[in-house]
C-alpha cells in the first residue's frame, strides 16, 4: 500500500501541537479509461488533534471511500493524507466499516478480541477488555455465538465494540449507528461523547443523521454529490462536554435546518463520468 | 409458480410440526437418510448379484459380488488383506499429508502474493499435467525402489490439486475480510492465521475431499507398476492371474477405502469450520 | 555401436560348477522381475531355499515393468532384471548401455498364440489386415510364433496389426473376438480353452526360452563385479537341478514351495504343466538375429539401422563357466 | 508490525504513481508478469540443458531438452505428432465434455436437494475411488476397443471432480441470495438461471481447470494401457522401447497441451464471470 | 417450505373486504436445546387491506425474523400466517431485505429487472419498468455495472428498486433506507406514500426512526425486546393524503416522544436464554 513512515520531527511538543490528520489535494478516481468513476476530491482538510469531525453528504459522495484511504486500503490517485501518530494507543487506526466487516469464523468475543491479540494484547487483559465493550453494547450472553445467528444490528454493534476495543487514536467510523434503533443508538452517542471527550481520541464519523452530526461533532464537513468536494465545514457552536440534551434547543434546530438546505440541491441523479479524473 | 398469479388465493406460513417433536422428526430423518445412502449401493449389489446368479452376465469376467465378498473375508483371515491396506494406506497418507501440506503452503503463498503467482503459475500448469507415470523413471532414480518413488508420485498429484484450489480459495476472500484486518495494520503471519486461512478453509477442505481420493487412486495406479504390496499390487496381481473375485474384492476394498477417507476429511472439515451454516435448507423447493 | 569390446574369452570366475563358492563378504543386489510369474520359479524358489544364503548373497526384489527397470539397471541401482529381449532392450544396448542376456530364464513353456477358429479354418492368410493381441505389441518376442505361423502361406507380420493389451485382458479379447488371434499368458490359457473359440497353434520356436526371457545384468555384474554375478548364476542353476527338473509338479512338496514363492495356490500350480528348466541351457542367437530382423522389417521399433552383433547382446560366460 | 508502535510517526498515504502513467504501469507489469511466467520455466529447462551437457545427469537416461525438442519437431515434420495430438485431444475433449456436463448437472441436482444427496452422496464417494483403469475391462466389454472406452474412462473421472465441486458450491451459496430469489417465489429452472448457475460459477470453472487436466491425465493413461495412438500411446511406446528423446518428447507434448486447455478454461472463466473483481489486490502487503 | 395454497372462500366480496395479513400466535426459536434463542412471539395481530404497518423494537427483537416469516423464507416454529392475495400484482409479495440481497452477478438493470423476469415480463417492458425505479433512485447512468461498484446506499436503492418494480400487493421493507442520506430518504418517503395511497399497496415497514414511522404508517407496531412482542400498536392520527410536513406539527412530536418513552425500557442488555422457548 501507500503507507509510509516517517518519524515524527523532533519539535519536541506535545501531540496535540500537529494537526492530527491532514489531507491535501485529495482525490480518488476508480477505474480508467470510459469506464472511470471520479469518485472523490481534490479535497483538502485538517482534522486536528482530539477532534470530532463528522462527515454528511449524498449517498455515493465519496465518504466511505474517504475512510478507507484514511484507513490506508485504497492508495489516492491523487494529492496525499499525512496522519500524525503519538504512538500511544494498542492500535493507531481502528476502523467501523459500513458493511460491519466482522469475520463470520470468528465468535463475538474473538471478534472484538481481534485488534487487541494482533496488537500483542492477550489472554485475559484481551478477554476483559473485550468482555467490557461487549456488555456496553448489550451483547452479553452472545460471546460465544457466530456472527451468523446474530440480527443485523447486532452485527453492527460487534464491529462497533471491536473497534473501540484498542482505544485507538484516530477512530474511523462509517455509518457506525445506522442499524441500531433509536435508543441504543443514543445511549451510543453519548458513550462515544464520553470517550472523545476523555481519552481525547480524534474521531472520524461518517453519517446520513443531520442531528447525530450535530450533537456528536465539533465540526461537520458537508461534502457535494459525487465526486466528493467540500460544500461547507461548519464549526459546531455547542460546548464540551455536551450531552445528547443539546438536541432540545432551539440553536440546534436552526443549524440542523441549514445544514439540510445546504444538502438538498446535492440530491440529484449523478451518472458516472466518461473519461479519467480532470 | 413464475407467472402472474390470477384469482384471489391465500398463503399460509404455518410448522406442520408440533414443536416438541422436532428433534424426534429430526433424527427419523437422519436415520431415513442413512438408510437411503446404504439402500442405493446395496440394490445396485443386489441387482448385479442376481444378474450374475442367473447369468444374464458373464460371471466369468464379472463374478458374483457374494464370491468377491467371500473371498475379500478369506483374504482378511489369510491376514493378506490387512497387510496390503496397511500399507496402501501408509503410501496414501503419507503422500496425501506432504503434498497437501506443500499444496496448501504453495496455494496461500501464490494467492496472498500476486508476484509468485505470476512467476510460478505458468510453469507449475504444465508440470501439472505431465503425466506422473511417465516420469516413474525419474523419481526412481532419485528415491530409490521402496515406497518413497510411491509417495513422491502421490504427493506431487495430490499438491497440484490443493494448489490450485487453495491459491484460487484465497484469491476469491472477499476484500472486505481483508480489508477489516488491514485496517488494523494486520499482515503477513496475523494475516494468514486470522483471515487467510479460515476464509479458505471451507473451499480447502472440500479439494482435500477431492485430493485424498487422489492420493488413493494414484497410490493403487502406482502399485500397479512398482509391485509387490498394497491394494493395488493385490487387484494388479489377480488380474493378471485371473482371480477375479480376488481383483473385485481389491476394488472394493479401494472404494471403501476412499469412502472412509473421504468421510474422515469431511468429518474434521465440519469439525475445524464450526461456523459454517450447512445446508439443512432446502434450495428453491426442492 | 556398443561401447564395450565383447568381453566373452574373460573368465568370468576362477571355478566352474554348481557347487556353492560363498563370496567374501556379504553382497546385496536387486532382482527385478516384471511380476511374480512362473518362469521366475528358480529366483523365487533359490531365495526360499536358502540358496542365494549359501552364496553370501543377499537379494531384494523388486517389480517394475520392463522398461521403467532399465535405467535402474544402466545406472547399477538394480543388478539384474529378468525379462524377453525386447525393443526397449536392443536400442538401450545400441545407445551404448552395457547390458546382456547371461542366462535363458528356462527352456520351454506352455505358452501359445491361439487363433479363432473361423480364422484357423482358413489357414493363416486369413489373418492378413487383421488385428491380433500380445502383452508387449509388435516389439515383443512372441512375434516370433506369429511370424512362423503366418510363413506357413508367406505373410509376413507387417500384414498384421499386432495390439497391446494388459496380460489380463488378454483372453476376453480374443473371445469377445476384439482380436483374431492372440498370445495367451499363463494362466488364461485356461479360460480360452474352456469358451472352446479358438485353437492353439504350436509355432512357438522349440527351446526358444531364451528368446522369451533371460536374466539379464548391467555394468555393474558384468564389468566390475563378475564374481557376485557368478554366485547369483550358481544359485539359480542349482535350484534349476535341484528342484526343478523333469516334471517337478508331480512333487507335492515342490508344488507347495512353489506355491509359497509365487504367493499362488497350489491349485494353481497345478492347473499347468511343468515348465522345462535346463542349467545347462545354451542361447539360441539365431533366435535373437530373427527377432532383430523381425523389428526392422516392421520398423518403428529399433532405433539404429546398423544391426548389433550377436555378442553385443548376450555374454555367455556365466553359463559356460557351469560346466567347468 | 503488529506490536505497539511507540515514539510519534507520520504515516503518508500517497499515490507514487502519477495518474497519466498508470495505465503505461500497468502495461508494462503485465509484460513483466508475462516474462517471469515464461523466465522461469525456461531457467529450469536451461539448467537441465547444461548439466546433460556438462555430464551432471546421466543424459542416457536424462536426455538433454534439446535432443527431445529436435526429435519432437522431427516428429511433427513427420506428421506423427500432431495426429497423435488431434487424436488425444479429441478424446480429452470429448471426455471432459461429457464429464463435466453430467458432473455439472449431478451437482447441482445434489446440492439443490437435501434428499438426492443423502441417497447418491455415499455410493458416489465410494464409485469415486474404484481405480478406474482396473475397470477397464467392464468399458471394454461395454464400449469394445475403439476410443470410446478411453472416453468413458475419463468421462468418468471428471465427472466425480465436477460433481464434488458443483455440489459443494451449490450447498455453499450464501442463504442471502437464495431467499432474495425465494422472496419472489422464485423455484425450480429460474432459481437455477438466476442464483445457482452464477452463484457457483467462479468455483464450477476453477473445478473445470483441474478437470481439464485431470482429463488429459487419464486419457494418456488409458492410452498406455490401449494402445494405438495418442500422446499416451507415444509416450508409452517411445519409453517401453527406450527412446527416450521421443518420450520426452510426448511429455512435453503433454505438459503444452494442458497449459492450452487450462489456460482456455482460464480465459473462458473470466468471460462467463464478469462480476468477479480479480485480485489486482495485494493481500496484507504481500 | 411451510407455505400452503387456499382458494380464497367465494365471500364474493372485494379483496379490500378481508384483512391482507392475519398473524396468529405466531413464535419463532432458532436451533434447538440449550442453544435455542426465542426470537419472537407469541405475536397474534392483523395488517388490513391496503394499510401501511410500520415496525419499530430494539435492535435483535425479531423484526427481521417477522419480515422473513411473512415473505415465506423461515417457517415459524408455533402458530401461523395467513396471507390473502387478490392475485392482481407481477408478483404478491416483494421484500427488501435488511442486508440488500441483490445479485453480485447480476448488473443494476439485471437486478431491477430480476422481480419482472422471474414473473413473465421481459424485453422491452421490463426494461422500461426498471429503468423508471433506477431514475426515480437516482441511479441512472449506473445500469450496466455490478453491485460491487456501487456504494452502500446505491445497493440499498438497488434493492428498492427491485421491489418496487414489481408493483407487489404487498411489499415488505426491513429497514429500507437506513443506508441513505437524510434528503434521498425524505423523498423516498414521499415516493413510497404515495404508491401506498394511490395504488392500495399494504406495506409493513420496519424502521429505527420513530419520526420514519410515524410520517408513513397507518399504525405503528412497537415490539418488546426479544423475544419480540407486541408491546404497542398506536394508531397514527396523521390523515390522508400525507406529506412529509406532518413531521412539524405539535401532534406529531408528542406522539414520537410517546413512542420513545414507550421503548427505553426495552433497551437492555439480552442474554440468549438457555432452553427451548416456551
Ligand atoms: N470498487 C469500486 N469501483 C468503482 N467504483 C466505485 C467502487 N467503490 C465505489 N465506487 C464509486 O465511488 C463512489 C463513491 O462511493 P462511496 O462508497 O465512497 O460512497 P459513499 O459516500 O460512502 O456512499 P453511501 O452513503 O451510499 O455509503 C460511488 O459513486 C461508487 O459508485
Ligand atoms: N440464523 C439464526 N440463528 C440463531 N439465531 C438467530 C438467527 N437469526 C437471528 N437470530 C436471533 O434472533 C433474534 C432476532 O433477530 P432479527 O434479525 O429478527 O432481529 P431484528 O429485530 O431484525 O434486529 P435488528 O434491528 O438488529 O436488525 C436475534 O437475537 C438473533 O440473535
Ligand atoms: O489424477 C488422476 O489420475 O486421477
Ligand atoms: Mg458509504
Ligand atoms: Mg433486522
Amino acid at each position: 500500500m501507500s503507507e509510509q513512515l516517517t518519524a515524527a520531527p523532533a519539535e519536541g511538543g506535545a501531540a496535540g501541537s500537529r494537526p492530527k490528520i491532514e489531507i491535501t489535494d485529495l482525490s480518488l478516481t476508480f477505474g480508467s479509461g470510459p469506464s472511470a468513476v471520479h469518485a472523490l476530491g481534490p479535497l483538502s482538510l485538517t482534522v486536528g488533534d482530539g477532534e470530532f469531525l463528522s462527515v454528511v453528504g449524498p449517498s455515493g459522495c465519496g465518504k466511505s471511500t474517504l475512510t478507507k484511504i484514511i484507513a490506508g486500503l485504497i492508495e489516492p490517485t491523487g494529492g496525499e493524507v499525512k496522519i500524525n501518530l503519538a504512538g500511544t494507543s494498542i492500535a493507531p487506526i481502528a476502523t467501523v466499516f459500513q458493511d460491519y466487516g466482522i469475520f463470520p469464523w470468528k465468535t463475538v468475543l474473538s471478534n472484538v478480541e481481534f485488534g487487541l491479540t494482533v496488537n500483542g494484547i492477550t489472554g485475559s487483559e484481551a478477554t476483559d477488555r473485550a468482555e467490557m465493550w461487549i456488555k456496553k453494547l448489550g451483547l452479553a450472553g452472545f460471546e460465544k455465538r457466530y456472527p451468523s445467528s446474530l440480527s443485523g444490528g447486532m452485527q453492527q454493534r460487534v464491529s462497533i465494540a471491536r473497534a473501540l476495543a484498542v482505544d485507538p487514536e484516530i477512530l474511523l467510523m462509517d455509518e457506525p449507528f445506522a442499524s441500531l434503533d433509536a435508543q441504543l443508538r443514543e445511549i451510543l452517542q453519548e458513550e462515544l461523547i464520553r470517550l472523545h471527550e476523555t481519552a481525547g481520541r480524534t474521531v472520524l464519523f461518517v453519517t446520513h443523521s443531520l442531528e447525530e452530526a450535530l450533537v456528536l461533532g465539533d465540526r461537520v464537513l458537508v461534502l457535494t454529490a459525487r465526486p466528493g468536494n467540500l460544500l461547507d465545514l461548519k464549526t459546531v457552536p455547542f460546548g464540551r462536554p455536551r450531552t445528547a440534551g443539546v438536541r432540545e434547543s432551539a440553536e440546534f434546530g436552526a443549524m440542523r435546518l441549514a445544514l439540510w438546505e445546504h444538502l438538498r440541491d446535492q440530491v440529484q441523479i449523478g451518472a458516472p463520468e466518461a473519461g479519467a479524473a480532470k | 409458480m413464475t407467472a402472474t398469479q390470477t384469482g384471489a388465493y391465500t398463503l399460509i406460513r404455518k410448522n406442520r410440526v408440533p414443536l416438541e417433536s422436532r428433534a424426534a422428526r429430526h433424527r427419523r430423518r437422519r436415520r431415513f437418510e442413512i438408510a437411503l445412502g446404504i439402500a442405493v449401493p446395496a440394490f445396485l449389489i443386489g441387482l448385479w448379484e442376481v444378474s450374475a446368479q442367473l447369468g444374464w452376465i458373464n460371471s466369468q469376467f464379472f463374478p458374483a459380488p457374494s464370491a468377491s465378498i467371500i473371498r475379500g473375508w478369506e483374504m482378511v483371515l489369510e491376514g493378506r488383506l490387512t497387510s496390503d491396506i496397511a500399507d496402501t494406506s501408509y503410501r496414501v497418507l503419507l503422500g496425501f499429508f506432504i503434498g497437501s501440506t506443500i499444496g496448501f503452503v504453495g496455494g496461500v503463498a501464490m494467492g496472498m502474493s500476486r508476484i509468485i503467482r505470476k512467476a510460478l503459475e505458468p510453469m507449475l500448469s504444465a508440470i501439472y499435467t505431465v503425466p506422473k507415470l511417465a516420469i516413474l523413471p525419474i523419481f526412481l532414480t532419485i528415491f530409490g525402489f521402496s515406497d518413497a518413488p510411491i509417495i513422491a508420485i502421490v504427493s506431487v498429484t495430490v499438491f497440484f490439486y490443493v494448489w490450485i484450489y487453495t491459491m484460487e480459495a484465497v484469491v476469491a476472500i472477499p476484500k472486505g475480510y481483508i480489508d477489516a484486518a488491514s485496517s488494523f495494520r494486520v499482515r503477513g503471519w496475523a494475516m494468514f492465521r486470522h483471515v487467510i486461512l479460515p476464509a479458505s478453509l471451507p473451499s480447502v477442505m472440500v479439494a482435500l475431499r477431492i485430493a485424498v481420493g487422489v492420493a488413493l487412486l494414484v497410490t493403487i495406479a502406482s502399485e500397479f507398476i512398482v509391485g509387490g504390496s498394497g491394494v493395488g499390487y493385490l487387484i494388479f496381481n489377480a488380474r493378471s492371474l485371473f482371480r477375479l473375485e480376488e481383483a473385485y474384492a481389491g476394488i472394493v476394498t479401494a472404494a471403501l477405502l476412499g469412502v472412509v477417507m473421504q468421510g474422515l476429511i469431511t468429518v474434521i472439515g465440519h469439525r475445524v469450520t464450526p461456523w459454517v451454516v450447512r445446508g439443512d435448507a432446502k434450495i428453491g423447493g426442492l | 555401436a556398443p561401447a564395450s569390446e565383447p568381453t566373452s574369452d574373460t573368465p568370468a570366475a576362477q571355478v566352474g560348477g554348481l557347487d556353492p563358492q560363498p563370496l567374501a563378504e556379504r553382497t546385496t543386489i536387486t532382482v527385478n522381475t516384471a511380476a511374480r510369474v512362473e518362469s521366475f520359479s528358480p529366483l523365487f524358489l533359490a531365495f526360499d531355499k536358502g540358496e542365494f544364503e549359501k552364496e553370501n548373497l543377499d537379494i531384494q526384489f523388486t517389480e517394475l515393468a520392463g522398461a521403467d527397470a532399465l535405467p535402474g539397471l544402466g545406472q547399477n541401482q538394480i543388478q539384474v532384471i529378468a525379462t524377453p529381449p525386447s525393443g526397449a532392450v536392443f536400442n538401450a544396448i545400441s545407445e551404448g548401455i552395457d547390458m546382456r542376456a547371461v542366462m535363458p530364464c528356462y527352456l520351454e513353456n506352455e505358452d501359445r498364440w491361439w487363433v479363432r477358429k473361423e480364422f484357423a479354418d482358413k489357414g493363416a492368410d486369413a489373418l492378413k489386415g487383421q488385428a491380433v493381441a500380445n502383452t508387449t505389441g509388435p516389439s515383443g518376442s512372441s512375434i516370433l510364433g506369429l511370424d512362423t505361423y503366418l510363413q506357413e502361406e508367406g505373410v509376413e507380420v507387417k500384414e498384421v496389426t499386432v495390439e497391446r493389451f494388459p496380460p489380463a485382458d488378454v483372453p476376453q479379447a480374443l473371445i469377445q473376438g476384439a482380436v483374431a488371434a492372440a498370445y495367451v499368458p499363463e494362466p488364461g490359457a485356461r479360460i480360452v480353452e474352456e469358451s472352446g473359440l479358438a485353437v492353439a497353434v504350436d509355432t512357438m520356436p522349440k527351446n526358444g526360452g531364451s528368446s522369451q526371457c533371460t536374466y539379464l545384468f548391467g555394468p555393474d555384474l558384468l564389468d566390475e563385479r563378475p564374481e557376485v554375478g557368478q554366485a547369483f548364476i550358481r544359485a539359480v542353476a542349482r535350484t534349476m537341478r535341484d528342484y526343478l527338473s523333469g516334471d517337478y509338479k508331480s512333487d507335492p512338496q515342490t508344488v507347495k514351495d512353489l506355491a509359497a514363492a509365487l504367493k499362488r495356490t497350489e491349485d494353481e500350480i497345478k492347473a499347468t504343466p511343468s515348465l522345462t528348466f535346463d542349467p545347462e541351457a545354451a542361447f539360441d542367437p539365431g533366435l535373437y538375429t530373427r527377432l532383430q530382423g523381425l523389428w526392422m522389417e516392421i520398423g518403428g521399433i529399433l532405433s539404429y539401422e546398423e544391426p548389433l552383433e550377436v555378442s553385443d547382446m548376450i555374454d555367455e560366460r556365466f553359463v559356460d563357466a557351469l560346466q567347468n
